[in-house]
């Protein structure tokens, strides 16, 4: 393979300036349909409101803990876009967003958050990996899944979610390398927000971007403005359409910017300072696609009313439903170590029993 | 029946799993046109080709992930680490994820999946070839942890490793890889996971081993047998799920027990079997048990492996220290050495 | 004296060392200038500079691989591990190069340094951030395994732990990071590694603890006083070197033993508590040693954890278990649970 | 940095064609003094006498095992002229000929694969890191040994073995990302030898190359003939330069071939066929060299014998120093675990002087 063609574009693509005004993208890659940047637009509104009310609750201990998107919402939200229902995502702690979006049940999605029974949807049923929280280590098992895709005959692709911090662990790289080598149909989507907790991307890596690292596994690679919607379906548009004709694996790295500390429990203002983070609010993508599509006549003024009224509708919803505590069976403890239990698994449970008895 | 190595046995094993069920893939480091540094892959590329026998790149974080994404997929993964210490790499994988997938999902996914790995020492290899590492899996809730010592066992336990609805791993005593044994592949035997062995019957005390130390309890009974005393010899065949029955059955009619353990002692899985058996057989105790393992010091090299190793005459010396004289022995232990 | 809670008195420890001795380094994910997401470096970045307290990539097998490097180069890494299922991909890092280093090299090379690793529950952590992984460690021969359960401990510990020729693992028990203590930093303390420490005398049963579970033996120990029942209470303090003697003296003294750990019990550390001392207090022992562990299951969700964690509820119970009354009830361990 | 100046040669850096004639290499690159080459020259002549040794030592049993390294001297030697005798050199177990020419004493070298204890010289005054079998993680070591140099103020260099399998260990990516980001003086050498074991480099790697993997992480990169001794050096000389003037870290990928198979214990008849081989002898970079020298009228035909004859020798003292059976004493199981014993390691030595006693 050329050399060329595996590097990425020297800036982060881009379609739409900050100010909302369209610019040349690089060629090679399409505006996405119209339609699609609406319901791009609608999911952002809906997605930025659901991430509020989540840090809201846990304020108001529904939650334990939070890792907010606000600010990755054009990822979060093109990541799913791109993707058909049967594709898979692998996704991490901070992807709530992107899974809510996907249709997930949000007392599923944040069952994890709230201390319930750790992975609180079905991935089969929703093509979803667990939220992962070890660093990097889902990236290989999306490999695995598109490998298994392959096998079966199927045209689907994995998505792999990953942060910048995450592009530092060896299971990243084996990751990378093995789905090079098998020519697997996943897709590493790397949001790079800047800060892994308190890290900032200069202590991470020296590299000129995180992309440039797909052409020493022979993957394609490219890099984008995270902050632009219509730029970062385009690329994954790209991306995944050239893994699920044979292309092999590709590596998007998106540049944008956690807004919000880590998680609740964050104090960001220990390693940031606020300059910064208000440089970055003029950037910010939901403003930026709201000019965008209004100033071309896609999006009228109802539109975006209707879809602040659904994003309230669904915080509602939310809020509702985390209103009650989650249920747990103490004996459940005993029920998912392996698919029969062990003897000495049913000695610990008849001794929990004998304590609940007492 | 028909005489194989142990080597062979699994090498047939993989190979009538790889026939019985498209499902199961064998990956790992040179297990394709080599066949396995110890062979145990021999042919199976060949006969099944490159999509279910393959190399993959060296990385072994990378063949337990990948092993788990295709296991998620629907396929039945069977891996090889090509040595003990080489599987370190792989340990968040598997402790975080080969362990613990089925219950960060309430039970939605499982993830049947075997990694094998050839383990301990007795074969003159240079360090971080010979590690005996069957306790850090067998700490870690989620696993299964299987290690036979007969030929027999081999083909059978590794045939119920790939049809478990769990991830096992599945130990492999190096050093008996060449040792032949009557094997019954085909004429499905009975005992399954969690079911020990007695290998050998006996009434003054019982000996408990796994995986490489078996012949060495065998050897040991034999020689204790010529000196009239009657060993029972106990192959515990997978270490979780525990075989209490067995264990506890025997120590409550011998009144003594040894366990015997290649590992290094502390903490070990002779430490568990030890607190076990003093739990549930303590009214038929008529001494501690005792442990024989392997020092508590880092593999030795090759030419003080003897040295290191619990062999026969450890074992019997433990034998002798069971108090059958009413005059107990225990300063060594006790008191600070010199 | 002053009063501290266990992270200040780690901070405090982490402090003195880095202004005593040059060769100290700090480093780890957001140690620096964040102050660890425990604060237990807090400060350290700002007093000592970027050259002395660093944030390093995000890759836990860097970070040991880094510090042995410096070490060999003649520096003491004091390393933090982020929490213990993160120290996972470092698993071989530590068991086949920081273990083994000076083994390795005949004694040429020795590695002076500390893996600082926040470890264990109750503090309603979701999955991956409460795992107890000392048996690992525990188990591999050339750690040093240390982990305190008061803020003086914490402090002299670590200042040890730092001092010390050899690698330490320093286990740091979360929910105790909030519990104070008076530490009398400055104040140089006698016990040293290798030394248990008896909290509580007693005469009718010992408790054998360390790390999260020690207030919960105290607590236990509190309440069986009440009831009249005089227990005492030993704190391992560091697991590696074990403390036999002190141990020992106890249950010799008290013919009864609990074992209380907060791990998964499986071939843990609480198993080989048992296992030796069944070997060496045989003929003091009234009855079986019991452990008092977590279920053999991967870290429950948080509202789950409750009944997981061993608490002085079941402590109490099995204390009662000890067969104080001449009536062996060993039927919820020996037989076939329903 | 510029992302230009990050990437490798097209193709591999070459001065000398297969059969010895002079090519043009790459602008940037000096051909190293004459006295150099010569000095390599001989030290090749020996390695590779040194290498046909240690195999044959394994057929007498006097090795328990041997990873031969014939076809690689070029790599070898190389390596061990480009650095000063206060750098650090971080070998793998295939690296006994740099080891030897580095000069260390060969039955301390040999020590490890007779089964004595396991590394058998002092690197502490040898400057070379024991050899490492767990592939890739004395990377990460090189990397903490080349920050430490730093911050004493010395300015040595580390230089890091590795062969191309090693490369999709996790560990090798951390490694170059933490030298990158600390700028450490390390160079990483890896050695293609086209075979990790059984698996050739088409099942390791789909990249263009290995040397392009440095841009991914900020490292300066390059690759080179690896049979061609002038080559490497003049490589390997920048490569140490740049690091040593603060430069950091560079990455050197050399094109070589393993010509043995991997230890004597391996049949390499299972996975490559002979005519494989048989092209790489017409590469031998001992021959290659030989020409090229002879033809400038660099070296003599005495000067040759005279090379063979100090191989001789040297072949002839390492197989009469490796008659003897490594001694080994037993209680020494327990020194080297803790600068002291514990209590629990003098029990356990008090066992085995009782078992000895018997
Ligand atoms: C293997 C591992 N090490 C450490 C952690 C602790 N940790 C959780 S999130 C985080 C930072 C991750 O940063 P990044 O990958 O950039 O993702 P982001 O949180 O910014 O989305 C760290 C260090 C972890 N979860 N897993
Ligand atoms: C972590 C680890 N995994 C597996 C092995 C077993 N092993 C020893 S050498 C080798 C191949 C190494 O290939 P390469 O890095 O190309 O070096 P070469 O032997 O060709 O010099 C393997 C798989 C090992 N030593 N370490
Ligand atoms: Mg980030
Ligand atoms: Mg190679």
């Amino acid at each position: 393979m050329s050399v060329d063609v595996l590097l990425p574009s020297p800036v982060p693509v881009r379609f739409v300036a900050e100010d909302g005004t369209a610019v040349q993208p690089p060629t090679g890659y399409q505006v996405p349909a119209e339609e699609r940047l609406l319901e791009g637009f609608r999911r952002m509104v809906v997605g930025r409101r659901f991430d509020r009310q989540a840090t809201a609750l846990t304020k108001q201990g529904r939650l334990a803990v939070y890792p907010s998107s606000r600010g990755q919402e054009a990822c979060q939200i093109a990541g799913v876009l791109a993707l058909r229902e049967d594709d898979w995502l692998f996704p991490t702690y901070r992807d709530s967003v992107a899974l809510v979006s996907r249709g997930l049940d949000p007392v599923e999605v944040l069952t994890l958050l709230r201390g319930g029974w750790h992975c609180g949807y079905d991935p089969v049923a929703t093509r979803v990996a667990p939220q992962c929280t070890p660093l990097a280590t889902q990236t290989i098992h999306a490999v695995g899944m598109a490998d298994a895709l392959r096998r079966k005959g199927e045209d689907g692709v994995v998505m792999a979610f990953i942060g910048d911090g995450g592009t530092s662990e060896g299971d990243f790289h084996e990751a990378l390398n093995y789905a090079a080598v098998l020519g697997a149909p996943v897709v590493f989507f790397v949001q790079n927000n800047k800060y892994a907790i308190s890290v900032p991307l200069a202590k991470q890596s020296a590299a000129p971007a995180l992309a440039y690292k797909g052409i020493g596994y022979g993957i394609r690679s490219e890099q984008v403005d995270g902050n632009d919607l219509v730029a970062v379906l385009s690329v994954l548009d790209a991306a995944v359409e050239h893994a699920r004709t044979g292309g092999g694996p590709f590596l998007v790295e998106a540049h944008t910017y956690r807004m919000d500390p880590h998680t609740n429990a964050d104090d960001a203002t220990r390693y940031r300072d606020r300059q910064e983070v208000e440089r970055w609010e003029a950037a910010d993508p939901l403003a930026r696609l709201e000019t965008y599509l209004r100033e071309r006549g896609v999006l009228t003024a109802d539109a975006v009313d209707a879809a602040h009224e659904a994003a309230e509708k669904f915080a509602a919803q939310v809020r509702q439903d985390l209103n009650a505590d989650p249920e747990a069976d103490p004996f459940e403890l005993f029920e998912h170590v392996f698919a029969e239990a062990t003897p000495q698994l049913r000695e610990q449970r008849a001794l929990l029993a004998s304590e609940l008895e007492d | 029946m028909t005489t194989l190595s142990m080597a062979q046995a699994l090498n047939a094993a993989l190979r009538d799993a790889l026939r019985e069920d498209d499902r199961v893939l064998v990956f790992g480091e040179d297990v394709g046109p080599l066949g396995g540094v110890f062979r145990v892959t021999d042919g199976l590329t060949k006969e099944f080709g490159e999509q279910r026998c393959f190399d993959t790149p060296l990385a072994e974080a990378g063949i337990v992930g990948l092993a788990v994404g295709l296991a998620m997929g629907g396929f039945r993964p069977v891996i090889e680490m090509q040595f003990d210490a080489f599987a370190y790499p792989a340990f968040e994988q598997i402790a975080s994820h080969v362990a613990k997938l089925r219950n960060r999902t309430r039970g939605r996914l499982s993830l049947p999946m075997v990694i094998r790995i050839p383990y301990a020492g007795g074969i003159g290899g240079v360090e971080h070839h010979c590690d005996s590492s069957e306790a850090y899996y067998a700490h870690t809730p989620g696993l299964k942890v299987v290690t036979p010592a007969t030929a027999d066992d081999a083909y059978w336990l590794l045939r119920d490793a790939i049809a478990d609805p769990d991830p096992v791993v599945f130990m492999e005593p190096k050093r008996l890889y060449w040792s032949k044994g009557e094997t019954s592949a085909g004429d499905r035997r009975a005992a399954g996971f969690g079911r020990a062995a007695v290998l050998r019957e006996g009434r003054d005390a019982t000996l408990v081993a796994y995986g490489p130390t078996v012949p060495v309890a065998l050897e040991a009974a034999e020689a204790a047998a010529r000196d009239g005393r009657d060993l029972e010899v106990v192959d515990l065949r997978t270490i979780v799920p525990f075989d209490d029955a067995t264990v506890v059955a025997s120590v409550r009619k011998t009144g003594r027990c040894v366990v015997i353990q290649e590992a290094q002692g502390f903490a070990g899985v002779g430490a568990e079997i030890a607190a076990r058996v003093q739990e549930r057989c303590f009214h038929s105790l008529a001494a501690p048990v005792l442990r024989v393992t392997g020092f508590d010091i880092p593999y030795p090299p090759p030419i003080l492996e003897h040295s290191h190793l619990p062999d026969a005459d450890r074992v019997l010396d433990a034998v002798d220290r069971l108090q059958f004289d009413d005059e107990p022995d225990l300063l060594h232990l006790a008191g600070e050495a010199s």
